[in-house]
């Protein structure tokens, strides 16, 4: 062993020192030992670990051996001492979890062929890099109830579970209610809900992410893709002011799941189940082409109608621009600084606030992404006087003609719908609904999913999304629409990428100066990234 | 065996020799831009080296260079490519018929400044070698007499082997008039 | 070659390489300006896959533009997006005229960046070697038959034809497959020899010593054959060297290189055979070379016979062997091996390696730069036959327009193999 | 009665022109090694009358694209198509030609009928010359039924051309 040369000046007072197959890691006081191995690149096997959970030690897969103790300790559970010496890759600690692995798959169905989670399975995954020896035992398997309704989203497969517990400490400290138990014992030992209960608390889709094998599988996804076919790109959820941080995996040009993306100070490893079905509507619904007055055509005869009828109402006076805090930062900013352009009224639209599906943890009243956003690039100066009633008491009082509106919610009331049939509406929209079916003219921009871009959380937190496949038809990225609007209607506006919007974004609000545009990601395909499990 | 070419090399270019590596038996030695045509020179016309036979030039991406572990010893220790240092490797296997030792040059070339000194003059066996190389990555051989495309047609655009060209993209060139859709 | 004075400036003083003044008399009269003749990709001789832009003085080649690419199939794009298994189908298709050698190139370059090149048992080193001298015959016999047809010798095309059809039909025993083999994996091969293969090989071969020998006497000292090779397409020692020409280009120039003896590998070295170097390194001896090449072929084949040892054809690595079927499908263990490999492939270390073995046509090599995932970052492929087309535009000078046939024929340009 | 004639004259020409194919051999790649497997002696494509391949596409009916289309390629598998003289056949020999086989990328094309028409399809990488065979005897079936695409194109012509006149009759 190492000793730390002399000169090494004393560890800070809350860190430990301990040596792991001979080299020494310095590490915060606390963190166990599977975590230090870690951050050495030592990748012990676990299955019942959860860096977001609490320690239950219950699958025994990461037993290392600690000096001067005479049996093997799970690392997991083990929390780093001064000066221990661990030792990972002695015969005795890799025989032992050789043998649990063994002991693990003696009742585990050969369903590799037909399991969803099989090319990201921790249990695969494991037995490939560690086992790899044949089983002694040649008992015929236990069988298990194979596909067990635990809930509105999730079904379970009792004979591929491992008994690792993870779903169930899910329950009990995200979702925060208890409902999911383990009953029988010894090999007949088997997941079920608790008494009186079904699994259908707002986050239960995350032990289908933390489930190491295929036990538990998601009504939504299942037997739609093969997890080595996906590919990974990072964005933000947009189903509420939150902004979980989440993973779209796609294919094809089409999104089949979201999955949560670990970032400590906003969501964690976790996002709520509503959160995770916000990727249908990308599919349905979609503007994929210019209409005017209800009949599809072409950008430019689009852009030209729009101009005339904007034209007018800008000589007059009477143009009105509407913000949405659906839409992305670069799309608001962008509208905004050509409404300024046009010397137009600003207001802002916003799906009504749900105070029923607010909680402490990580669903939030506010249903849309980009409030603060939308406050941020005004700089202030909206306010209930120019929301949705706002505009609709304007409209009424004549003085607005002629208004550009972002995103496809415009929350009026029935008197309202009448009165914006009468004013020319040009609507910049991802999807045909709400008061874009009677618009004057429709432009489709790109959705969230499909366009590089920012949206800023409830805690005024500026989060980046990126483009995970194009957007459909000859829809663009909402900004490159206002250019084209602009240009159709004489002021020229110079953006050629949306890391120009962001510079200028950046440059002129305040409290979001100076923040990197970061490197352009690139979608990754899950198999390159070997198995997520 | 030809640990002897590194050496001398290192002890005849000095710093003009970024880095050298052996892996695999392969001697690799990265060397500096606008050394290369003295080094490559030398290693022709000395006679210890007597390097006299082209083998081949490519060039590797590093756009999408992300390692991973696997088992067994990993002999690059290359990190993943964090989009600040150079993206493409220029690399020529030499090989001596004499002395039967072979080293691959290799040149680092930034994403946008993708010029470099061809070694056509010296070996004429480089010629279309670098040509498919220009043709494939978009790397400019300067003093290569002929450079153009030589495996896709002059109307392609885009150089196809880069990591961030998608693998079905086509450009198609005739299609049958009744056909619709494009393929 | 006759000294040709280009450029339209002095057409006057083109001399057509007529030796007495009469000739030139009748050449003043009538002076034939450059024209620009395409020797377009669909051409008998040119294997379909090259263009020539010839710029011709009469039926005098004064330049050449050779243009391949006809048949470029992105070798190195897909085998960025398939596992290290799965791009055996695509190294068959490289030089599909001798696809076992490729095969085996691909397995040794893949087996030295996971470092198990010494692991591998000797009975799978020597089927390899079987089998890809057995490819290498039907290679050069291909190679032959074919360019002595273009020259009208239509015998031979069909005798050297019926004898490749012989060996088309053991690799099928082999490999399941007549062309498209697919036969060697990273670590070893397949399958083993069917029982009673090897005494059909060796009666094989003593067949087709007859077919060389009725081949031999229609060829070698045939009047027009000699005429239309000696001579023609000559290549200097340096300028072989110098171009990288390698394989029986190289030799017939006096180059003596063989991968196999230069640097040896598998188990060549236990093997006696020699390597034909020739003189003057034009088609004759290219052609001459091929033909002792087949024959050392067959030595080294009876050889072969001879030793090979018994034992397993597959190292039992678990990182690159297949759990055998039966226990895929009913041990959860195998079938999660099955599968990972499979799926995931063989992870092989993060490393470049650049491996060569002596293919048909020369030095065929596999630079490979991996990045620990089943899939290889990128996997160049050392084509001989794209190296020899380059030397086309230098060796079609001076002659006529008929000796292309002839030259094409023996640099044996495979479409698949040049155009990658 | 001038009907029936004609139509046993054309049955007759079919007859000939079924069993002397004059094949335009347009190969590319690997398939080439099996095209001159099926004419070797051994599968002999000449028992089916269409062993002589004639390399001027003025004097073949038949046009066998044999291996992988490029796009490169495209163009002169076009011009070579349309110098053919009426009534022509075009086999597609091999999974490269008929639909690119397993080269999905830039330069490969999905197939010959991407740029022209094609009356028999090959599968097989390569096919086996047995399957050759069976194609060519499926082609002399459509030429004597008429199905081929360059004379249903004929047919289709002569139908517009009938129904033009009787417009403009009335």
């Amino acid at each position: 062993m190492s000793d730390p040369a002399p000169t090494t000046p004393p560890p800070a007072p809350d860190t430990v020192t301990l040596t792991i197959d001979g080299t020494s890691v310095t590490v915060p006081k606390g963190t166990n030992v599977l975590e230090a191995a870690r951050t050495l690149g030592i990748d012990i096997s676990a299955f019942c670990y959860h860096p977001g959970l609490s320690i239950a030690a219950c699958c025994r897969q990461c037993l290392v051996s600690v000096e001067k103790n005479p049996k093997l300790q799970p690392s997991c559970q083990q929390t780093a001492a001064e000066g221990m010496v661990v030792r990972t890759t002695d015969p005795q600690s890799t025989l032992a979890r050789k043998q649990m692995l063994e002991f693990t798959l003696v009742n585990h169905p050969i369903d590799c062929p037909i399991c969803d989670k099989a090319g990201e399975c921790t249990l695969q995954k494991l037995y490939f890099d560690h086992d790899n020896a044949n089983s002694r035992v040649d008992t015929p398997k236990v069988h298990k109830p194979k596909v067990v309704d635990l809930g509105p989203h999730i079904v379970l497969d009792a004979e591929r579970c491992i008994l690792c517990t993870r779903c169930i400490r899910v329950c009990d400290e995200v979702a925060g209610q208890h409902q999911l138990e383990m009953i029988h014992r010894g090999d007949h030992e088997e997941l079920t809900t608790a008494p009186g209960e079904r699994l259908d608390n707002p986050y239960s889709l995350n032990t289908v992410d933390v489930c190491p094998v295929g036990a538990l599988t998601s009504k939504d996804f299942r037997f739609t893709m093969r997890a080595w076919e996906l590919e990974a790109t990072p964005s933000v959820c947009h189903g509420c002011a939150t902004g979980c941080n989440v993973e779209i995996h796609h294919k094809n040009d089409r999104a089949w799941r979201l999955v949560p993306r670990l970032n400590a100070e906003v969501n964690g490893h976790w996002m709520c189940d509503e959160g995770r079905f916000t990727y249908h509507e990308l599919r349905e619904g979609r503007l994929a082409a210019p209409v005017v007055d209800g009949l599809p055509s072409s950008w430019d005869k689009a852009l030209r109608v729009a101009g005339e009828k904007l034209g007018a109402a800008q000589k007059a006076g009477t143009l009105a621009v509407a913000l949405s805090a659906q839409a992305s930062n670069e799309d608001n900013f962008a509208l905004a600084r050509l409404a300024a352009a046009w010397k137009a009224q600003v207001f802002w639209t916003a799906r009504p606030h749900r105070p029923e599906r607010a909680d402490d943890r990580l669903r939030d009243a506010d249903v849309n992404p980009n409030t603060n956003g939308v406050k941020a690039i005004s700089g202030g100066a909206l306010s209930t006087a120019n929301d949705a009633a706002g505009l609709e008491s304007a409209i009424a009082a004549g003085k607005v003609k002629a208004l550009v509106t972002l995103g496809y919610d415009l929350p009026v009331s029935e008197a309202g719908q009448r009165q914006l049939r009468e004013i020319d509406v040009v609507a910049l929209s991802s999807h045909d609904r709400g008061h874009v079916k009677q618009a004057a003219v429709a432009l489709p921009i790109a959705a969230w999913a499909e366009t590089a871009g920012s949206v800023t959380n409830r805690d005024g937190k500026l989060q980046r999304t990126h483009a995970a496949f194009p957007p459909p038809g000859q829809a663009v990225a909402g900004w490159e629409a206002v250019v084209r609007l602009a240009g159709a209607t004489g002021t020229k506006l110079t953006w050629a990428h949306t890391r120009d919007v962001w510079k200028d974004m950046t440059a002129a609000v305040a409290p979001w100066k100076g923040a990197p545009w970061g490197r352009e990601v690139r979608p990754l395909q899950l198999r390159f990234a070997g198995s997520r499990g | 065996m030809s640990q002897r070419v590194l050496d001398a090399l290192k002890a005849k270019f000095g710093d003009a020799i970024v880095a050298t590596e052996s892996q695999h038996g392969d001697e690799v030695a990265v060397v500096k831009r606008d050394k290369l045509k003295d080094v490559a020179t030398w290693l022709r016309d000395d006679k210890a080296m007597a390097f006299d036979t082209p083998v081949f030039v490519t060039c590797i991406d590093l756009l999408d260079w992300r390692p991973v572990k696997a088992p067994g010893k990993p002999s690059s220790t290359r990190p993943e490519w964090d989009g600040v240092a150079p993206r493409f490797e220029v690399c020529w296997q030499l090989r001596s018929l004499a002395h039967r030792h072979r080293v691959r040059l290799k040149v680092a070339l930034a994403e946008n400044d993708v010029k470099v000194p061809s070694l056509t003059p010296l070996w004429s066996g480089f010629e279309w070698q670098e040509r498919e190389t220009f043709d494939m990555y978009g790397i400019e051989f300067v003093g290569h007499h002929d450079l153009r495309r030589i495996y896709l047609y002059d109307e392609f655009v885009g150089y196809p082997l880069r990591k961030d060209y998608p693998k079905e993209k086509r450009q198609p060139l005739v299609r049958r008039p009744d056909l619709v859709g494009d393929h | 070659m006759p000294e040709i004075a280009t450029g339209p400036g002095n057409l006057k003083s083109l001399v057509l390489g007529q030796q007495d003044a009469a000739d030139l008399d009748v050449e003043h009269e009538l002076p034939s300006e450059l024209m620009t003749v395409n020797m377009g990709p669909s051409h008998p001789a040119m294997h379909g896959t090259v263009r020539i832009v010839l710029t011709v003085d009469g039926e005098r080649i004064v330049k050449g533009d050779v243009q391949p690419g006809y048949l470029h199939r992105c070798f190195e794009k897909e085998s960025e997006y398939a596992t290290y298994t799965q791009v055996f189908p695509y190294t068959d298709r490289l030089n599909y005229v001798s696809p076992m050698i490729n095969n085996v190139g691909w397995a040794m370059a893949v087996e030295k960046l996971l470092g198990i090149g010494k692991e591998i048992p000797r009975r799978a080193e020597y089927v390899r070697v079987i089998v890809s001298e057995v490819s290498r015959i039907t290679d050069h016999l291909t190679c032959v038959g074919a360019s002595a047809m273009e020259l009208g010798a239509f015998g031979p095309f069909l005798f050297f034809l019926k004898s490749r059809e012989w060996l088309y039909t053991l690799l099928e025993e082999v490999s399941g497959a007549r062309l498209t083999h697919t036969y060697v994996r990273v670590g070893g091969v397949a399958k083993d020899l069917p029982d009673g293969w090897m005494p059909k090989l060796l009666r094989r071969l003593d067949e087709i010593d007859g077919v060389m020998v009725e081949v031999e006497t229609l060829l070698n000292n045939n009047k027009i054959f000699r005429d239309r090779m000696a001579g023609i397409g000559a290549f200097s020692r340096e300028d072989t060297i110098r171009w990288g020409c390698t394989g029986p280009i190289a030799r017939a120039a006096g180059v003596d290189y063989d991968v196999r003896k230069d640097h040896p590998y598998s188990v060549y070295p236990e093997l006696e055979f020699d390597v034909p170097v020739g003189t003057t390194g034009d088609c004759l001896d290219r052609y001459l070379v091929r033909v002792e090449e087949i024959k050392q072929s067959m030595r080294i084949l009876r050889q072969a016979c001879a030793q090979i040892p018994d034992g397993p054809v597959m190292i039992d690595d678990p990182r690159c062997a297949l759990p055998p079927k039966t226990d895929a499908y009913n041990t959860i263990e195998s079938m999660i091996r099955h599968f990972k490999h499979i799926v995931d492939g063989i992870r092989v270390p993060a490393g470049e390696a650049y491996t060569f073995v002596e293919g048909g046509n020369g030095e065929l090599g596999f630079f490979i730069v991996a990045d620990g995932t089943g899939r290889p970052y990128k996997a160049y492929c050392r084509s001989p036959s794209f190296v020899h087309l380059a030397t086309t535009q230098k060796l079609i000078l001076g002659h006529l327009i008929a000796d292309i046939v002839p030259i094409f024929g023996m640099i044996n340009m495979i479409g698949g193999e040049c155009d990658k | 009665m001038l009907e029936l004639v004609t139509t046993k004259l054309e049955d007759v020409a079919n007859w000939g022109r079924k069993f002397s194919l004059f094949s335009y051999p347009f190969v590319t790649a690997c398939c080439g090694m099996e095209f001159m497997s099926v004419a070797a002696p051994k599968y002999d494509i000449a028992r089916f009358g269409a062993e002589f391949p004639r390399f001027s596409p003025r004097q073949s009916d038949l046009l066998m694209i044999v291996g992988t289309i490029t796009e490169k390629q495209g163009p002169a598998l076009r011009r070579v198509y349309d110098q053919m003289a009426e009534p022509k056949w075009v086999i597609a020999f091999g999974v490269c030609a008929s639909t690119g086989g397993f080269y999905q990328n830039y330069h490969a094309m999905p197939g010959a009928d991407q740029v022209v028409p094609v009356d028999v399809y090959i599968p097989g990488c390569p096919p086996r010359p047995e399957q050759v065979l069976d194609a060519i005897m499926l082609l002399m079936e459509r030429v004597q039924r008429k199905d081929g695409h360059s004379q249903l194109r004929l047919k289709r012509e002569k139908i517009v051309l009938e129904q033009q006149r009787a417009l403009d009759d009335d």
